[in-house]
């Protein structure tokens, strides 16, 4: 169980896909800061492998900075939830 | 020493960025330290392993010659992902050391068992 | 910052901790200066290990740090030589550090 | 309650990476955790500038990383990593010369192998 923490945008950072290539059911993964983005990707081929990840999570400080909603299928957490997120998880990546 | 295990990926390529040759620092020093380190080589990272780099030419150290070396730092474990090699047209035949080369699933199960990851 | 030793009729640039700036200006009569100024009478021994940790700066383009020395060591001339107490015993300021120097490589990185 | 440490590779100013640290360990001492240290390595090495001197309503990094050192939090840097960027602690600043340095308390100029204390920690996190 990875916990992965995602940063890039994935319009122009190869990392979201990559880290989709390589997850599992069991792992989770975080958008923060610009990886937020993502969620405004519906049209996108990487949206819907992502929204399909049941431990999707994005953190909610980096949406409200950048004006951004998340759908329902997200869960947003704040930065405790985030410290919390990552012992339930076996180690992390940030990519 | 902790016993913690810890891997160290590397998933740009060299010469245009410094993080190859500082994630190569931070293993060294691992192995030095007789930390349980992993090496892993994903995506772009890949290209820090190709045959024949002369980064002279563009003035940057050639630090590929000291991938060689991390016998002598024991460190066993290194790994590379096969799809990125694929994607990049290349083969075991083109690195500069020997590796285990490994599918995405049993790539993420060696990352896995490690206790702390760290990227460059 | 840069510093120089004059050595018969050359002028070396080194650095403060008195490593050479440019290891192209290496030859065994500068490492036997360079040994004077450290206080150590060049033996066999030592001769044998400078010129291996040059040769090993040569090939994998970085100073082996203490472990990868003794290791390098053993593996070239086995246990007896490739072994920290006798490194030790030849390079008393530290094997890794003193035969750099003497090798006329860079000062390795402190957090190696 | 667990144990943490923090790598920050990731340049002051120029990425989010530091504040995304810093909210993260506030988050994690204020739920009861411990943190043990902060690493600066890459690029994350500006931090330890004494020197940061951002306008008056933009986050001071430098006051905020002497905030967490108050709490306990070790603040380390390495010495390599930080030459090659032009910053120096005291002692390196004499080695080579200089005069002034740039890496004062409450960061810790230490080696990479001061990262590898620690790893003996719950979770290594890198920002």
């Amino acid at each position: 169980m990875i916990l992965h923490l995602l940063r890039a945008s994935p319009f122009s950072d190869q990392s979201l896909c990559q880290c989709l290539g390589r997850v599992t059911e069991q792992d989770g993964i975080v958008l923060m800061q610009d990886a937020v983005y993502a969620l405004r990707g519906q049209e996108q081929a990487w949206y819907n492998p992502m929204t399909s990840v049941s431990s999707l999570y994005a953190l909610k400080e980096d949406i409200e900075a950048r004006g951004i909603s998340a759908p329902e299928q997200v869960h947003v957490i704040g930065y405790p939830e985030l410290v919390t997120l990552t012992l339930k998880f076996d180690n992390v990546i940030s990519w | 020493m902790t016993s913690k295990r810890i891997a160290i990926i590397n998933r740009t390529a060299p010469h245009g960025h410094s993080q190859g040759q500082e994630a190569l620092d931070m293993t060294l020093v691992a192995g030095s330290f007789g930390q349980d380190v992993g090496l892993f080589f994903l995506d772009d990272g890949v290209f820090q392993l190709l045959t024949g780099q002369k980064p002279d030419a563009v003035l940057r150290k050639n630090y590929s010659k000291t991938f060689a070396a991390l016998e002598f730092y024991d460190i066993d474990t290194l790994v590379v992902c096969q799809q990125s090699l694929q994607a990049r047209g290349l083969t075991q035949a083109d690195l500069c050391i020997p590796v285990q080369v490994l599918a995405p699933d049993a790539l993420r199960e060696a990352l896995a068992s490690f206790n702390h990851i760290v990227s460059f | 910052m840069e510093q120089s030793i004059e050595f018969n009729g050359r002028t070396i640039l080194v650095d403060k901790a008195g490593y050479l700036l440019n290891n192209q200006d290496w030859d065994e009569a500068l490492a036997l200066h360079l040994a004077q100024r450290e206080g150590i009478e060049m033996t066999d021994a030592h001769w044998e290990v400078v010129r291996f940790v040059r040769a090993f700066y040569q090939e994998f383009n970085t100073s082996p740090a203490i472990r990868a020395l003794v290791k390098a060591m053993e593996k070239t001339y086995g246990p007896e030589k490739g072994n920290s107490r006798y490194l030790q015993r030849l390079f008393p300021e530290g094997p890794a550090k003193q035969a750099t120097k003497l090798a006329g490589l860079p000062k390795p990185a402190k957090c190696l | 309650m667990a144990t943490f440490s923090i790598l920050v590779t990731s340049a002051p100013f120029d990425t989010q990476g530091s504040n995304s640290a810093l909210k993260f360990i506030q988050a994690a001492l204020a739920l009861g955790h411990s943190v043990k240290g902060v690493f600066f390595y890459q690029a994350g090495v500006n931090n330890a500038s004494a020197w940061l001197t951002p306008p008056a309503d933009e986050l001071n990094l430098s006051v905020a990383w002497r905030a967490l050192k108050a709490q306990g939090v070790e603040l380390h840097v390495c010495s390599t990593a930080a030459a090659r960027r032009g910053l120096l602690s005291e002692q390196d600043s004499q080695e080579q010369g200089y005069s002034g340095h740039n890496i004062q308390p409450p960061m810790t100029a230490s080696g990479l192998g001061q990262f590898m204390e620690m790893l003996d920690v719950d979770r290594v996190v890198q920002f």
